[in-house]
C-alpha cells in the first residue's frame, strides 16, 4: 500500500498497462516532455521513449481519428484530451467512428481506444476547462464510460479500461486529482480480471434510510454530507461506470432504503441522472417511497468560477435533497 | 473547360496515355508493364464498369437502397490500387469499387451494404482494405493513423487513403496532412478530383489546383491525368516508394470526371451541363487503353470479346447473388456493438426476441 | 388552405422569412442550383440569388463557424446539415460557441441561427443518414430544440425558430417529408407572434386512458396507433420543442390519463425519453398510475436499413407498451 | 536557433527594424509614421507590457484565476492591431491583451474573465473586438464569417483573426482558409507564431514556414519579423488594403517569441532551455523601438519617464480595480443563457433563489 494522490495512482496505472502490454501507446497534447497539463503522464515519455508516449499537435479530430488507425493496426492507443471543453473538435471522430467501427466491420476490428478526459469544476477555471460532457458519451452505442472517484479505483480502473477491447471514455475527474488514498501497487493490469468488476457500481457506505448515486467527483461530497448527516441515515453509491450503468446494484440497495438521490455537476436535464431516474422510477416502482430526486448543476453554461460554488452540488444541496426525499 | 483541357493536355497533370491512346513519354514519371499486367488492368477497368452499371441497374429495380457510381474513374481507382503491394492498405471512400475490386473485394461483398443487409461488408485485416467511408474525410485520418502504426512497427507497408475534392475542405482531411508530415508517416493521399461535389464545382471552391495544397503543409503534390491509368500508376508506384523508404507522404491529385450522377438519387441535370459530360467522353480511361492495346497488339479482338464475356456472367452473378440476399435475423443488430457482454444490449436484446416472439404464438 | 408536402411547406416556411427580413441568410451543402439534396430550398437561390441562399464547402463546421461570424455581423443564418449523421463535425461550434456565444458576452450578442437538420430513419438509407442525435442538443444550455410533426406545424415553426433570437437546433423528420397536409400560407412570419406558440406541446389526439408522447416522425406512428387502438383510449401528444420540454401540457394530460408512453427512435439510454420520464416521476409521483414506460430505438448504431423496421418504434409496439402500461 | 535567427534577419520575414533598432528598407514593405505615432506605439507597447507583469503578479497573489502573458509579442499584437481602421473587427485568443488595449479594451475589462467573474467582459460590437476565444481555431471561422457579412453589407470593413503557431493544425483554422478563398472574404489571419504551442516547439511540427500554408488555399502568406513593430504595421496594412479592395485574405506569419510561461500554471523549465530565451531577448520589440527612437532624436529621456510613471499610475489602477471585483449575483447565472423567456432556466433560476434564501431566514 502506497498513499497516491489520483494523478500520480493514474500514472502508475499506465505504467503498469505500458509495462504489460507493448501494443499500449499514450497519445495526446503535451504528455510527454511536460507529462500533461496535470502530470498525469509524468516521466512516462522518458521511460518509455517517445515512440509509445507520442506528443500529437494541437487537433483532437486528429488525435481520436488517427487512433482510430492506430487501433486498426493492432495498437491500443490510450488518449488524452487536455480538458472536457477540447473533446468536442473529436466528437464525430468518437461518435460515427471510434463507436460504431466494430459493429460496422462485423466484429472483424477491435476498437480498445480509451480516452482519457480531465472533467468538472471547482478549480476556478476559466471557460471550457469545467465541463461535465459525459451524458453526450452515456448515450453513444458503442462507448463504455468509466470515471473513477478516488486514488485506488483510479488505478485499477485505468488499467481495466485499457484491456478493455471495447472503446472506453474514462473521465478523470479533476477538482479530486489531488486527493491522497491508499493504493495497491502490487495488482497489476494482469490480474484485473481477479479484482473488483469495473463496469459495476460500489456501496461505498451503506444506509438505511435514502440512497445516494453518484460519480466521479461528486462521490467525496456525497460521503462528506453521509457523514455529516445527522439523523438520516444515507447510503452512497458511487457508479464508476456510467455506460453500462450498473442498475442491479442500485435497485437492491432502493429495496433497502426506498429513497434515491442523484448526484452530478453536469446540467439536469438529459444528464445520466435523467436514464438513473427513468429506469429506477420504472423499475421500482412499487418500492419508491419517495420520487427519485436529481441535484446536479443548472441547465445553463457553466458559470464564471466565482459562481461554481453555487452551481456545483455541495454537502448542503445533497443533504437537503435527502430531507426532501424523506418528507415523502 | 479550355483551361481544364490544357492542364490535362500537359501543363499540370502528368500523363503517359493520351484520350486518342497514344503513349507519349514525361520527364519524371514513367512505368513499363507486360502484355499481361495491360491486358489485366484492362480487364479491371472493364469488369468494375459492368460492376457499376449493373449495381445502377439493380438499384433502379429496387433491390438496391443505393449506389454511388465510379463511372469514369475507373482508371484512378484501379491504376492507383493496383500499384500498391499486398501488404499496404487501402481506405477507399463509398465510390472506390476500383479500389475494392483490385484489393480482392467480390461484388456480393461491395454490395452488401448498399442491398441494406451490413454496414460494412467484409474483413478489412484480411482484405487490407477499409470499409467503404461514409463520413467525408473521416477515413483520411484512420489511414495515416494506420500508417502511423506501420512506422511504430518498423514495417514497409504503405497506407493509401481515397478522398474526393469537395472533402479537401473538411478539417479532418487538412488535419491528416498536418499528422502525416509531422510523423512523416508512410501514407499515400490519393484524391480524385472528379470536378463535382454533388452539385459542387470544383473550380467554385479554390482558384489554385488540389495537388498545391500539399507544398504548405510539407510534403510533395503531383498532379495526374486520372484517366490515364498508366499515368496513375506510374506516379502512385512513386508515392509508395517514397513512403516505403521513410520519406513521408505525397498527395495525389487525379484530375478526373464523376461520368455519373453523385448517387442514384442524385439528378445531375440539375446543376451541370450535357456538353460537360460530352468533353469528357472524349477522354474515356478504357477506350484509350483500348486503342493503345490493339495498336500495339497486346490485345485483339477474341480478347476483348472474351473480357466482354466474363462480363456478362458476373452481371448474372451479382443479378443472382443480390436478390439471394436476405436480411440477417433482427436479433443480430445487437451483436458486435460492444465486443465484451454489456449488460444493456443484453437485456434488450431478449427484450426484442421475446417481443417478437409473441407474434408468434398469436400466430400460432 | 394549400395542400403540401412538409417539404414545399418548409420550403414555403423559409420563402416567407426571407422576404419577411433580408437579413436571413441561407447557408448550405448543395443547398442551390440542387435545392438540396431533399429539395426543401428549392428554387430559392434562383429567386433570392446567390448572396442570400449560399452554397457551403464541404465542411460542417466551417458552416456553423461561419454563421457566428455572420450573425456578429447582423445576420439570421438558417444552416442546411445535409444528414443527421453529419451534424457532429460541427458539434464543437455549436456546442461550445453557438449555444455559449450570447452568455459569453453578456447578452451583448444574439446568436439567432437557425440549424435544420433532416433526421430519423426509416427511408432505408445507408448508415449515418437515419439517425436521431436530438438528445445531445436537448442536453445543451443555451440551444432551443424544434421538430415538426405535420406540414402545417412545420410552415409556422420554421418561421418562428428564424424569428427567434436564439439558436435553434431544427430537427426536420426525413420520412415525413413527403407526407401531405393542409397548410394555411396565408399565415406569415410576421404573425408567428399570434399563432400557435412553438415551445408548447401540442394534444393531437384526445383520449382518457394513456398519454402517449411523441414528436417527429413517430407523432403519425402514435397517432395511427391510437386509431387502431381497440379498447384503450389514447391521448397523443405531440411534444414540438425538446428544449424546453411543455411539462405543463404533459402533466395536465397525465392528470387526466394517469399513465405516460414516451415514443421516440433514438436510443433509450440517455434519450430525451429519459429526461421526460425522470420529470414526469416526480411531479406526477402520485397521480400516475403505472410506471412511465419508453418505446424507443435500442441501445444500438441504428442497424443495417434492412433491420430497420425492428429498431423502429411502429404501431404495434406502441399499443404494446399501452397494453403493459394499462395492466398496472 | 541559427537557421532562426537567418531568416529574422532578412530569408524569410520582412524586417523594417533590426533588433539593435536600425531602420532598414525591404523591396516590398515600407512605413511612414509621425513621430507622435512612433511615440504611441512605443507607449502601447510599454503599457501592456506593465499590464502583463501586474496580471501575473496579481494572479500569484490569488487575485486572478489565471494568466496567459504576451510577454514578447507586444509588437505583432499592437502593430497589427493599430494598423486596423475603427470599423474593423478583430477576433483575438486568449493571449492578445495588445490587441485588446489597442481596441480600447480597458485593462480591468481584460481581467474580469481571469478574476472569475465574466465569461466575456466587454461588448463586442461596441469595441469592434470579439471576447478572448479559449477554444483553439474557433475565433478563426468566426472571423471569415464576419468578413462573408461584411462582404454581403457591400462595407469595406476587414476582419482581422488572431491564432498561434499550434493552431495551424487544427481543422477549423484549415477551414476558415477554405471558406474565406471561397468566398474571398475580406479577412486578415493573423498567425503570432511564438515558437511554442505550451510543450511543443513549432519545428518539431513541420518542415515548411506558416506562411508557406496560404498559398495552397490560393491566398498569399507572409512571413514578418514579429518582433518589429514597424514591420508588422506595414505588412498588416498592406493585407488589409488588400481585402478591403477585394482581392480577399492574405495570411501574415508573424515570427515572434513566447517570453514567458504558456499561462502562470504552465512551467517552462520542464520543456525549454533558458538559452532560447537569452537569444530572443536580444530581440525585444520594445528595446529596438527604443534604441531607434532615441537615435533619431523623436524621444528623449522625459518621455521615456513620463511613459514609465504612466505605467505604474495604470498598475495600481489595476491593483485597486481588481481587488474591488466582486463576484455577481448568483442567480445572474441564469442570466444571458437565452435572450427569449425559458421555462426551464425560470424554473431552476427560482429554485436557487430559494434555497438560497432558505439559509438566510435559518440565520437571521
Ligand atoms: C461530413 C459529411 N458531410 C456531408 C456528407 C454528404 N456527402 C456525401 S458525398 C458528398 C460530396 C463528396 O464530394 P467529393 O469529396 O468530391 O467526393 P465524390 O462524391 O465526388 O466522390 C457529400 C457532401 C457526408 N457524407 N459527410
Ligand atoms: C481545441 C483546444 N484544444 C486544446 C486547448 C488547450 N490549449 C490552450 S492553449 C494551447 C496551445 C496553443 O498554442 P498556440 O496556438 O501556438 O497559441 P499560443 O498559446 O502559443 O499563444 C492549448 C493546447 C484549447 N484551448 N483548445
Ligand atoms: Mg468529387
Ligand atoms: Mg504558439
Amino acid at each position: 500500500m502506497t498513499n497516491l494522490t489520483m494523478v500520480k495512482a493514474i500514472n502508475a496505472g499506465l505504467r503498469k498497462a505500458m509495462e504489460h502490454d507493448p501494443k499500449v501507446i499514450l497519445f495526446g497534447e503535451d504528455i510527454g516532455r511536460l507529462g500533461g497539463v496535470f502530470r498525469v503522464t509524468d516521466n512516462l515519455q522518458k521511460d518509455f521513449g517517445t515512440h509509445r508516449v507520442m506528443d500529437a499537435p494541437l487537433a483532437e479530430s486528429g488525435i481520436v481519428g488517427t487512433a482510430v488507425g492506430l487501433a486498426m493496426r493492432g495498437y491500443r492507443p490510450v488518449l488524452e484530451i487536455q480538458f472536457d471543453g477540447f473533446v468536442y473538435p473529436s466528437f464525430n471522430q468518437i461518435v460515427s467512428q471510434v463507436a460504431k467501427f466494430h459493429r460496422r466491420m462485423a466484429g472483424a476490428v477491435m476498437m480498445p481506444i480509451t480516452i482519457r478526459i480531465p472533467y468538472g469544476g471547482g478549480i476556478g477555471a476559466v471557460e471550457h476547462h469545467s465541463e461535465s460532457p459525459e451524458a453526450y458519451f452515456a448515450h453513444t452505442a458503442g462507448l463504455r464510460v468509466l470515471t473513477p472517484s478516488d486514488p485506488q479505483a483510479a488505478y485499477l480502473t485505468i488499467q481495466q479500461a485499457i484491456a478493455c477491447n471495447d472503446p472506453v471514455i474514462y473521465f478523470e475527474p479533476k477538482r479530486r486529482y489531488w486527493d491522497k488514498g491508499e493504493v495497491d501497487e502490487s495488482v497489476s493490469a494482469l490480474d484485473v480480471g481477479s479484482v473488483a468488476d469495473p463496469w459495476r457500481a460500489r456501496v461505498v457506505r451503506t444506509g438505511s434510510d435514502v440512497t445516494v448515486a453518484c460519480y466521479g467527483p461528486t462521490v467525496r461530497t456525497c460521503l462528506e454530507a453521509a457523514q455529516a448527516s445527522p439523523d438520516i441515515s444515507i447510503e452512497v453509491v458511487d457508479l464508476q461506470s456510467l455506460s453500462p450503468i450498473d442498475f442491479d446494484t442500485l435497485v437492491s440497495s432502493i429495496e433497502r432504503t426506498g429513497r434515491l438521490v442523484i448526484v452530478h455537476e453536469a446540467s439536469m436535464s438529459g444528464g445520466v441522472g435523467a436514464e438513473i431516474a427513468a429506469r429506477i422510477s420504472e423499475k421500482c416502482f412499487y418500492t419508491l417511497e419517495a420520487p427519485v430526486i436529481r441535484v446536479t448543476g443548472f441547465d445553463v453554461p457553466y458559470p464564471a468560477s466565482r459562481l461554481e460554488e453555487y452551481f456545483l452540488p455541495d454537502l448542503d444541496r445533497v443533504l437537503d435533497a435527502a430531507e426532501r426525499a424523506m418528507r415523502y | 473547360m479550355d483551361e481544364r483541357m490544357n492542364r490535362i493536355d500537359g501543363i499540370h497533370a502528368v500523363q503517359l496515355l493520351t484520350p486518342e491512346g497514344q503513349r507519349v513519354s514525361h520527364p519524371d514519371y514513367d512505368i513499363t508493364l507486360s502484355d499481361s499486367e495491360l491486358q489485366g488492368l484492362y480487364r479491371d477497368m472493364v469488369l468494375v464498369r459492368r460492376i457499376d452499371n449493373e449495381a445502377t441497374a439493380l438499384q433502379r429495380q429496387g433491390e438496391l437502397g443505393l449506389w454511388a457510381p465510379c463511372l469514369g474513374q475507373e482508371a484512378a481507382q484501379i491504376g492507383s490500387a493496383r500499384a500498391m503491394a499486398p501488404n499496404d492498405f487501402a481506405f477507399p471512400t463509398f465510390r472506390e469499387h476500383g479500389v475494392t475490386w483490385s484489393r480482392g473485394i467480390t461484388p456480393l461483398e461491395m454490395l452488401g451494404i448498399l442491398r441494406g443487409v451490413t454496414s460494412g461488408g467484409w474483413d478489412p485485416q484480411a482484405r487490407k482494405c477499409g470499409p467503404y467511408s461514409i463520413v467525408i474525410g473521416a477515413q483520411v485520418l484512420h489511414g495515416v493513423g494506420y500508417a502511423m502504426g506501420i512506422q511504430l512497427d518498423g514495417a514497409e507497408d504503405v497506407a493509401v487513403t481515397y478522398f474526393g475534392d469537395g472533402a479537401m475542405a473538411q478539417g479532418d482531411v487538412n488535419e491528416a496532412f498536418v499528422f502525416a508530415a509531422a510523423f512523416s508517416a508512410p501514407v499515400v493521399f490519393f484524391c480524385q478530383n472528379n470536378q463535382w461535389a454533388i452539385s459542387q464545382p470544383r473550380d467554385h471552391q479554390s482558384n489554385v489546383q488540389i495537388y498545391e495544397r500539399a507544398a504548405g503543409f510539407g510534403f510533395p503534390g503531383v498532379q495526374v491525368d486520372g484517366n490515364d491509368i498508366l499515368a496513375v500508376m506510374a506516379v502512385t508506384k512513386v508515392a509508395l516508394e517514397r513512403a516505403r523508404t521513410g520519406n513521408g507522404p505525397t498527395l495525389i491529385e487525379a484530375y478526373t470526371y464523376r461520368m455519373g450522377a453523385h448517387t442514384t438519387s442524385d439528378d445531375p441535370t440539375r446543376y451541370r451541363l450535357a456538353g460537360e459530360i460530352e468533353t469528357w467522353r472524349l477522354r474515356d480511361p478504357i477506350e484509350r487503353l483500348k486503342v493503345y492495346l490493339a495498336r500495339q497488339g497486346i490485345a485483339d479482338r477474341s480478347f476483348f470479346d472474351q473480357i466482354e464475356k466474363e462480363g456478362d456472367d458476373l452481371a448474372e452473378q451479382i443479378r443472382q447473388g443480390v436478390r439471394a440476399m436476405v436480411p440477417p435475423d433482427p436479433a443480430s443488430m445487437f451483436d458486435h456493438v460492444y465486443s465484451q457482454p454489456h449488460a444493456r444490449i443484453d437485456e434488450q436484446r431478449s427484450e426484442l426476441v421475446e417481443y417478437l416472439a409473441s407474434f408468434q404464438d398469436s400466430v400460432g
